[in-house]
């Protein structure tokens, strides 16, 4: 059981961490403001998620697990919610999104 | 509710945790890190939130800066009074040992509650009149 | 508290430290004031976790919670009341580039005699610190012996530090509140 | 393992820094400042499993907090210009 847990926390770490590296190249390459929140999304979310989940499995049923659930459960409302409004706070002040310009990009 | 409903909704459920978080702080402190100085200004920070988001006029109604002057007052003196506890229960000025005769330790562990809360309230109500006065000045260009 | 320093703890060190010197830089080079004041957030989201690897858990506290939360809704405050952009410098400015080099390198020159991070002999570790650490569990019952300090041992400058606080806010409000009434007088004269 | 992990976020701090400081709009480096937010976040979460020290998760618990405020406050100062409202919101009172 113990080794189950061990592994799996083990993926979750890994996973988590190759998603904040994908998701932070993403936000170094990606084409404009709009694509780019898809980048800082990721990692907000899954990046994050996973590793916080990785650490959990670490730690047992414990205060620090209680802990850790809060920060998840915290990020998981504030990186949307922050997103959301960056979002829109970015079309209301005029940024119009990227779109392809033929066929050649 | 046309604008931002999401980030209203969000912030009314997130201002009490954050507040809540700045009392887990303050009370914490002789554990963990954090004290005094630290919640108070995660309290300022909970407000200062709440009063972004619902306007500086719902700010200045949940937390009004006349009761922040007076709150940031009694910080000081809480703080100034827990001095003199010591005087008069027959020790030096912040003599927290003196306050429990029977048990030093207990004294002190009560002193140090006492002066971290008055910092704390001091901080808090310092911290978000500051930010009321700043943000009440309409632009002057 | 009493695990002493690894190697592995000083490598993360390095990436961090390089980190917040390009942060730095990159602060300099900006011309938005916008820009700048939410790379200062940055510098101290980063300078924290520093502190904190440090093992200074109270420091970093102090400094995320004022300097990434208040401070930069301070800075923004005052960003209103004046421009939004810096000005271009008018000459370039190799007098105070020079002075800034010299005390850099003096301060550099300063740190070579101090004594490694973690040393068990520096100084610091033999007069005060042990008494303090040795005190704190006997005599108040308390494990965190930096609130201890603060607020027994050093009780009466912690009663400086938030009177000093106290004079702050009210020097602000009288500034701030005195000359919005004043403004405000002007207006009903005028009208 | 918890090594790779830090390395990984530090390389994404790293990223995000390249985009703060590239940006061309403000709303880039807005949003690379919140992920290096969540990015600092996982750091001192790591960190603190690192050198088996979890009570450190009460400053990540912090700095989630402190990065929400910091992003809200500076939309809300584009939103406006300042923090005082001259454009009421109807719908409060």
């Amino acid at each position: 059981m113990e080794t189950v847990i061990t592994i799996l926390s083990w993926f979750c770490l890994v996973t988590g961490s190759a998603f904040a590296i994908v998701g932070g190249i993403g936000l170094l390459r990606l084409p404009d403001f709009y694509a780019r929140m898809h980048g800082g999304g990721i990692t907000d979310t899954l990046g994050a998620g996973l590793i916080l989940i990785g650490l959990c499995l670490q730690s047992g049923l414990s205060l620090i697990t209680v802990k850790l659930l809060l920060i998840l459960a915290f990020s998981l409302v504030a990186s949307p919610t922050s997103g959301y409004a960056l979002a829109k706070s970015a079309r209301t002040h005029g940024l119009e999104p990227w779109v392809k310009k033929g066929d050649h990009r | 509710m046309t604008r931002l409903t999401i980030l209203r909704v969000v912030c009314k459920w997130m201002v009490p945790f954050i507040l809540l978080f700045a009392l887990y702080v303050q009370a914490h402190g002789d554990l963990g890190p954090g004290g005094g100085f630290q919640a108070g200004v995660i309290f300022a920070a909970g407000i200062i939130l709440y009063s972004l988001v619902f306007g500086l006029e719902a700010g200045r109604r949940a937390f009004p800066p006349r009761v922040a002057e007076a709150l940031a007052a009694l910080g000081i003196l809480i703080y100034a009074g827990t001095g003199w506890a010591g005087l008069l229960v027959g020790g030096w000025y912040l003599d927290f040992p003196a306050l429990n005769p029977h048990h030093p330790a207990h004294g002190q562990h009560w002193g140090v509650f006492s002066v971290e809360l008055g910092v704390g309230l001091a901080v808090a109500s310092v911290m978000t009149s500051i930010f009321f006065a700043f943000a009440g000045r309409k632009g002057t260009q | 508290m009493s695990r002493l320093p690894t190697i592995g703890d000083q490598w993360i060190v390095i990436p961090l430290l390089v980190l917040l010197v390009g942060t730095a830089i990159t602060v300099i080079r900006m011309r938005s004031l916008m820009a700048a004041v939410l790379l200062t957030g940055i510098y101290s989201f980063l300078s924290a976790s520093w502190m904190l690897l440090l093992d200074a858990p109270d420091v970093a506290f102090t400094e995320a919670a004022v300097g990434a939360g208040l401070s930069t809704v301070l800075m923004l405050a005052t960003l209103a009341l004046t421009g939004r952009e810096a000005k271009a410098p008018v000459r370039r400015p190799w007098g105070p580039l020079l002075v800034v080099l010299v005390t850099g390198a003096a301060l550099v020159y300063g740190t070579l005699d101090m004594p490694h991070y973690g040393d068990p002999n520096a100084p610091i570790q033999l007069y005060p610190s042990p008494s303090y650490v040795e005190r704190t569990a006997a005599e108040t019952e308390i494990p965190n012996v930096v609130t201890v300090t603060l607020a027994s041992y050093r009780g009466y400058d912690t009663l400086g530090e938030t009177t000093v606080i106290f004079t702050a806010g009210i020097g602000v409000l009288l500034l701030l509140r005195g000359r919005a009434r004043r403004m405000g007088a002007r207006e009903r004269e005028k009208s | 393992m918890f090594a790779v992990t830090m390395v990984a976020v530090l390389v994404t701090m790293g990223l995000a820094l390249t985009r703060a400081a590239l940006g061309p709009t403000l709303f880039d480096r807005i949003l690379a400042l919140n992920m290096f937010g969540t990015k600092t976040v996982l750091l001192i979460a790591v960190v603190g499993f690192l050198t088996g020290r979890p009570d450190f998760l009460d400053l990540a618990l912090l700095y989630a907090l402190m990065n929400f405020i910091g992003t809200i406050t500076v939309l809300r100062f584009l939103k406006f210009g300042h923090f005082s409202e001259t454009e009421p919101e109807p719908e409060e009172r």
